[in-house]
């Protein structure tokens, strides 16, 4: 392509001095197409979380006297502790994704595999967290309050389960060789989106649990 | 294609005046080369790892003689701290691009006022 | 202007159009420019926009078939035509067939056609995603309307207000099919938002800041930010009503201490913006016809822009008008019928200024013109009666009353509709190379019209004397009767209307052929849209265009004398492209979009039927995400593109695919596979721009 | 439309005056017989102060709109008659017809390019803005007045009851609704003239509307939810309401009859009601009818009296109407109970959720009261209604809502039902 373009060159060339190079892909923003639609998702998903939430928050408050409810059911220091789970595994992710952009295979792998590891611990913590609520009494049609939980929280999970998804495929990308820090982008937004589901899970678990029932 | 004479334009009733946001991006790009080290990603890290003890300490009897609404603003500053911490250092924002920033307050702002709203309007605050 | 001005833009030497490449090293890429596969497999936008378009056109005869089955049913009092269970099928049908299946895709046929080129760029941001919102959006509305076949047609209202959707007094699969498939258009509807914006924001041509884009691309950006946010909230009140009917959950039983008004309040946060979804694009069209057809540039540019944008933002603060008698209390009534009412400003700003557009104009009143200038008439109507129960104590006497009806179906018929077939008279050359028939077209327009208010003007006056929406009959002594058969009679009228629209197409496209082709601008246009061939080539353009101002195109074709009179400067052959430009690398058409659309109309089946044919469908979104993330966005054999997409970044339980997208056309690679550093992002005062633009 | 050259432009242009004359003509006509007609639901004659505070809001400004309508379809029709580009009297000698009709236009004539004016934006941009915060300040000051109650505490107070597809009114002749209401009646609201009712509005399966459009806007009556309205009119009569809020199957036969009557009147009327049916004895006229009646209907429908009386006094299926279903199993209660109560049915002069009359046409100039006594009674669509009410009025399919057929019912059985609920005044 050079020799075709070459005569535009230099008729762009004084734009193009300003930027720094071909470091940046030469979109109108200066941002890539999918590091843009990631946070439009993002942005989008807001709104899905949000409408959850305050399905929960609104289900819980019509939740008619006598039934099971919150209080019944939440082992606080349990969950405490699988929050904090998920909590360091946005930290083994951006530690990751600092590895890969300095060229560290070794250390990316490691840092995916933990942080995989860690979301998977937080999903065998609510797989066990449903467990002992089903025993408890709480099905998904006990009462108002066990279909919003559910939901919220189940809908929550597929989001991290889908994460580690995308986290197993980076590293197997990784082993086969075809992850560079080139296409670190690609780490970075399956990143952003594990981070944001980290915020969800905060929201949550202030909203859901430690508020005062 | 040879070049074709043309009337000079009324570029003052013609050209638009510059896009101020458009033109902001490719300035404030270089600020995205600033990542932050691994050390500092575990500053974060602990910071939220204390302020999610804070947070669950109040689940114990402890706190509670704070009454309700001071429980409820406590554990919501936490939690809005934690969440900007998280969106800020882990998600990059505080150091990419404005628009990414616009889209995602543009979500989050949204989300809680229609959904705060509907809560008001259902009356379920203080029930 | 000088060549050297347009560089061509990435022009790959030698290249083949489209050569066949490998996927997964066992499936050969689709290949082929035509025969039904090109199409089926096609991630051309362009073609994509023809599409969304056929396809709200039949849906449009879907639509229009159960309306005239309702007023068929209404023309006389005790009607007989359908029994009350078919009636609440079909009034259910036609509201979400109308808004889902065809107003909707209508606005994403001409934003998908018409954003790219307009804002100069070579294709959407991500081509297999946008081929894949396509299919998406048709498997949804396929799967909806299969219901007919399968026990029954959802019966619930399009607004499907719980508990009357629910289980218990809905007990057919018909609202099943309903919240499902609404799932399936709202995937695609989300992500072909998220493509739009993208593709808006980041693939402008140089000089093409946001205050120099067209009204249209304005408006269409807007609505996309209205889906994006707008489309999770319908997602979630879907999935509540689904868990609720398919798995038992109680969000919407009232025995265990539900209430039904959580649904409304999500369905109208999403409902309300889903409005402005619907006008907004055609607001857009007309903004772009008016000017056209005045010869002067539209009036009040920025007023028209920030309007939009602010009808926009409004359009969140409005919903609860829709619950004014819900019980939602006296100060929530208060709060969104005083935000009710002002939403009206902006919407006259934009009534007056496309009046102060023709002032002054030479107005050619070619058929576009006339349905947009209809449209407007139309609207204000629809406008007006809108603030007539945007004060809460009127509506309580006119909501659900065939006053509500009239009003927005002048908005939705009269404004959306109108203003969405004025865009197609008037972009019909551009995509076809052929234009529709004038005569006939007009006279389709003046039975349109005459039809369409002998059927919604009366209704106004049937919902002042109490008639009930969604009723089937209506007793002989309610006092009905005469305005009921003008509708009914008026309904066949619009019928007439539509099949002249049908007819003209056909009849023009028959006398196309042969026909000298027509040049790239047959109404001495002003976007850049015109600047290339009709039909519009497959790569856009042959060259770059650097823009340095508003209606770029006019500016290049007109210029002013020393009198300050418009004078042309260039003849448009001069300055538009001629297609011939070879050899442009595009993006190679890809299987794995259609295959993932398919897997969801089977995952929905499967909830509704058995489980295990929601594996199948799982198993081929699955497979399909998996084949689609691994192909290389364009051929691998083209060593200049490094693809690193190995693994996808997103992707996500109810938005199904987000593929990594092929990034490699108008400026989207990230190490810029022969694309020309752009002049940098919105900076479009470089001396190149300057003296392509400006100077002689 | 005159796109053709002079003469013929002139001669269209006559055809359609004169076609457009025809058309008003015909339009006027169809509105001077459209307003000839009957209408009971008619929103713009109000009888009551809230109907008529509503419209006094609603006038104004929909008076308004239409001057609003006027100037700017007339700037429309303006702007395109005099801003009209011409064709080139060339073009048309040539004789080509309007197919590329835009080739016709003069190509060169561009008008001044105007872009926009900053002083005419602001104008539209406020004068409308003055316009409606005008129309909003009337807006809060008449909802602040539906809003008011002036009834007192202890007045008269009915909760009403939408159910698929009939209404259940309840009356509380002491105002207080959390006990279990004096006197429950179906289909038609019997109220004293110029006092406001204080009505609450709630619902037993489906969201259903309220609405006597003559006396007042609608309330939407939710299930689980209670919402206050008020109603009174201004003069005695029989107001027509239906259902508003689409409810399934049968939403267009939900109707009610608010019925007026003077104080004196009402009083009567609440003696009346506040009797209790008698148990007929074997020989009583009526007795077969009682105990086809006991055998058939009494699943659902209650007599005072009659069917079963609860220890508590309350008889059966009155325990459900404590105003507040919240914790009541939904589909029992559209079981048990929660059909017509009966009681003095005879006294009522429409059933089946108002779509039928219980007495021929005549009746309607007999005073309400004594309409039982001299009212020629609707056999046909009363039998018809006992055979087979499915047939009549659509019902939920499985038969769970709504009444049922009896098919098994003898045409000797249903003449002494019939006769038995004639006894029931």
């Amino acid at each position: 392509m050079s020799d075709v373009a070459s005569p535009e060159t230099t008729v762009s060339a004084p734009a193009a001095t300003g930027h720094t190079a071909a470091a940046h892909p030469p979109t109108t923003t200066g941002l890539t197409h999918n590091k843009l639609a990631m946070w439009l998702f993002l942005g989008s998903e807001c709104l899905l979380f949000g409408a959850l939430i305050a399905t929960y928050m609104f289900a819980k408050s019509r939740l008619p006297a006598g039934e099971l409810g919150p209080n019944d059911v939440f082992d606080i220091p349990f969950t405490s502790v699988s929050s904090f789970v998920l909590l360091m595994s946005s930290l083994t992710m951006v530690l990751a994704l600092s590895a890969l952009n300095r060229g560290e295979e070794r250390n990316f792998r490691v840092w995916i595999v933990a942080t995989a590891l860690l979301g998977g611990t937080f999903i065998a913590g609510q797989v066990y967290e449903f467990t002992v609520f089903y025993n408890l009494g709480l099905g998904y049609t006990t009462n108002i309050f066990g279909s919003a939980f559910y939901t919220l929280t189940g809908f929550h999970g597929a989001h991290v389960t889908i994460g580690i998804v995308m986290l197993m495929s980076t590293l197997v990308s990784s082993v086969r060789g075809r992850l560079s820090p080139r296409n670190a982008e690609t780490v970075e937004l399956i990143g952003l989106y594990w981070h944001f589901v980290d915020i969800v899970w905060i929201l949550i678990f202030t909203i859901i649990y430690l508020f005062p029932q | 294609m040879t070049q074709t004479p043309s009337v000079p334009t009324e570029a003052a009733e013609d050209v638009q005046p510059a896009d101020a946001e458009t033109e902001d991006v490719a300035a404030e790009h270089d600020a995205e080369h600033e990542h932050p080290s691994d050390r500092q990603y575990v500053k974060v890290a602990l910071i939220l790892g204390a302020l999610t003890a804070l947070e669950v300490a109040t689940y114990f009897e402890s706190v509670h003689h704070l009454g309700d609404a001071a429980l409820y603003a406590l554990l919501v500053v936490l939690m809005v701290l934690k969440f900007i911490y998280v969106v800020a250092w882990f998600m990059h924002l505080k150091f990419d691009s404005v628009i990414l920033r616009r889209i995602f307050v543009a979500g989050i702002v949204l989300a809680l006022g229609v959904y705060l709203v509907m809560l008001t309007a259902f009356r379920i605050w203080g029930a | 202007m000088t060549t050297t001005s347009e560089p061509p833009l990435q022009l790959t030497a030698g290249e083949q159009l489209v050569r066949p490449s490998t996927s997964l090293g066992v499936l050969s890429r689709p290949k082929g420019e035509v025969g039904w596969k090109s199409w089926l497999f096609t991630v051309d936008h362009k073609r994509i926009g023809i599409m969304y378009g056929a396809a709200a056109l039949l849906f449009l005869v879907v639509g229009g078939i159960e309306a005239l089955l309702i007023r068929l049913q209404l023309a006389v009092p005790g009607g007989n035509v359908l029994s009350e269970d078919a009636y609440n099928q079909v009034f259910t049908m036609h509201g979400v067939t109308m808004v889902f299946l065809v107003i909707m895709p209508m606005a994403a046929a001409f934003a998908n056609y018409l954003l790219p080129l307009q804002i100069g760029a070579r294709d959407v941001a991500f081509p297999r995603l946008n081929a894949f919102s396509l299919w998406a959006f048709l498997a949804g509305g396929i799967f909806l309307n299969t219901s007919w076949f399968l026990g029954g047609a959802p019966d619930g209202g399009w607004f499907g207000y719980a508990p009357n959707s629910g289980l218990v007094f809905s007990p057919s699969h018909g609202m099943d099919f309903y919240a499902l498939g609404l799932q399936i258009t709202g995937i695609a509807s989300l992500v072909s938002a998220i493509n739009l914006i993208t593709t808006v924001l980041n693939m402008r041509a140089p000089g093409m800041t946001l205050f120099r884009m067209p009204v249209l691309t304005w408006m269409l950006l807007v609505v996309q930010f209205l889906l994006l946010f707008a489309i999770p909230v319908i997602t979630v009140a879907l999935f509540l009503l689904s868990f609720d009917r398919l798995f038992g959950a109680n969000f919407f039983n009232v025995a265990a201490g539900a209430d039904p008004l959580l649904w409304q309040h999500l369905f109208w946060i999403f409902g309300h913006p889903e409005v402005y979804i619907l006008i907004l694009p055609a607001f857009g069209i007309m903004s772009e016809v008016i000017p056209v057809f005045s010869r002067k540039p539209i009036f009040g540019y920025p007023f028209m822009v920030f309007s939009g944008i602010a009808i926009g933002f409004m359009g969140w603060g409005v919903w609860a008008h829709h619950m004014f008698t819900s019980g939602i209390g006296p100060v929530s009534v208060a709060v969104f019928s005083l935000s009710t009412m002002f939403i009206a400003v902006p919407t006259g700003v934009k009534i007056l200024n496309w009046l102060a557009t023709m002032w002054g104009g030479r107005l050619r009143f070619t058929t576009a013109m006339l349905y947009s200038v209809g449209a407007v008439a139309m609207f204000t109507i629809g406008g007006l009666s809108g603030v007539t129960h945007a004060i809460s104590p009127a509506d309580t006497q006119q909501t659900d009353t065939y006053y509500i009806v009239a009003h927005f179906h002048y908005v939705i018929f009269g404004g959306s509709l109108m203003g969405m077939l004025s865009g197609l008279y008037f972009w019909w050359p551009k995509a076809f190379g052929y234009k529709l028939n004038e005569r006939l077209g007009k006279v389709g327009f003046w039975v349109l019209l005459v039809g369409f208010n002998l059927t919604f003007g009366p209704m106004h006056i049937l919902g002042l004397q109490g008639m009930s929406r969604r009723i089937h009959s209506y007793a002989a002594d309610s006092g009905f009767n005469l305005w009921n058969a003008v509708a009914t009679a008026g309904s066949f009228v619009i019928a007439v209307g539509v099949l002249l629209f049908f007819w003209n197409i056909g009849l023009s496209r028959r006398r196309a052929r042969g026909a000298p082709p027509l040049g790239p601008d047959p109404w001495d246009a002003r976007a850049l849209e015109w600047m290339t061939a009709s039909p519009v080539p497959t790569h856009n353009f042959d060259r770059e265009i650097t823009v340095t101002r508003q209606d770029e195109f006019w500016h290049r074709k007109w210029g002013y004398d020393e009198n300050g009179k418009v004078v042309r400067i260039a003849p448009t052959a001069e300055v538009a492209h001629d297609g011939s430009a070879k050899g442009v690398h595009l993006p190679s058409p890809s299987y794995w979009p259609v295959v993932v659309a398919l897997g969801l109309p089977f995952v929905a089946y499967g909830l509704i039927y058995n489980l295990w044919i929601t594996g199948v469908g799982a198993l081929l979104i699955l497979g399909g995400l998996y084949a689609w993330v691994f192909e290389p966005p364009d051929d691998p054999e083209d060593q200049a593109h490094d693809d690193h997409h190995e693994s996808d970044p997103s992707g996500d339980t109810g938005n199904g695919a987000d593929g990594g997208g092929s990034q490699d056309h108008n400026g989207g690679s990230a190490d810029g596979d022969g694309a020309r550093p752009l002049a940098a992002a919105g900076a479009p005062a470089g001396p190149a721009a300057e003296s392509s633009g400006n100077q002689p | 439309m005159g796109t053709g050259g002079g003469r013929a432009g002139r001669r269209g242009g006559r055809v359609v005056r004169r076609l457009s004359l025809i058309l008003v003509a015909l339009a006027v006509a169809l509105i001077v017989a459209g307003c000839a007609d009957e209408h009971p639901l008619d929103t713009l004659t109000p009888a009551g102060p809230d109907a008529e505070e509503i419209n006094d809001l609603f006038f104004p400004v929909l008076g308004v709109a239409i001057i609003v309508f006027f100037l700017v379809q007339g700037a429309i029709i303006y702007l395109a008659v005099r801003y009209r580009a011409r064709r080139r009297a060339a073009a048309a000698a040539a004789g080509t017809d309007g197919d590329e009709s835009d080739d016709l236009y003069g190509d060169e004539e561009y008008p001044e390019q105007v872009h926009g004016n900053l002083r005419l934006e602001l104008a539209w941009t406020i004068v409308p803005t003055i316009l409606l915060t005008v129309i909003s300040v009337f807006t809060l000051i008449s909802l602040v007045e539906l809003n008011k109650v002036s009834a007192a505490e202890d007045d008269l107070r009915v909760t009403v009851v939408g159910q698929q597809w009939w209404w259940e009114f309840q009356y509380h002749l002491d105002g207080d609704t959390e006990t279990p209401p004096d006197i429950v009646t179906a289909n038609e609201m019997v109220i004293p003239v110029g006092q406001q009712v204080p009505l609450e509005i709630t619902s037993r399966d489906v969201i259903h509307s309220f609405w006597v459009p003559r006396l007042n806007g609608k309330k939407d009556a939710v299930p689980g939810r209670t919402h206050p309205w008020v109603i009174e009119a201004d003069e005695p009569g029989r107001y027509m309401g239906v259902c508003q809020e689409y409810c399934g199957l049968s939403h267009a036969y939900m109707r009610n009859y608010t019925v007026v009557l003077t104080q004196a009147e009402w009083n009567e009327w609440v003696e009346g009601q506040l009797v209790d049916a008698v148990p007929l004895e074997p020989g009583d006229p009526g007795y077969e009818g009682q105990e086809v009646f006991l055998a058939n209907c009494a699943n659902c429908h209650v007599v005072n009296g009659v069917t079963d009386v609860n220890l508590d006094g309350v008889p059966d299926g009155m325990d459900d109407y404590d105003g507040d279903n919240g914790d009541d199993d939904i589909t029992s209660a559209l079981v048990a109970g929660a059909a017509p109560n009966l009681t003095h049915l005879a006294s009522r002069t429409t059933f089946a959720g108002s779509i039928f009359d219980l007495y021929e046409d005549r009746a309607k100039r007999i005073p309400y009261l004594e309409v039982a006594e001299r009212g020629y009674l609707n056999r046909g669509d009363l039998e018809a209604w006992i055979r087979n009410a499915p047939e009549r009025k659509a019902n939920d399919a499985d038969g769970a809502r709504g009444m049922t057929a009896f098919p098994g019912l003898s045409d000797g059985e249903i003449d002494a039902l019939v006769e038995y609920l004639t006894t029931l005044r």
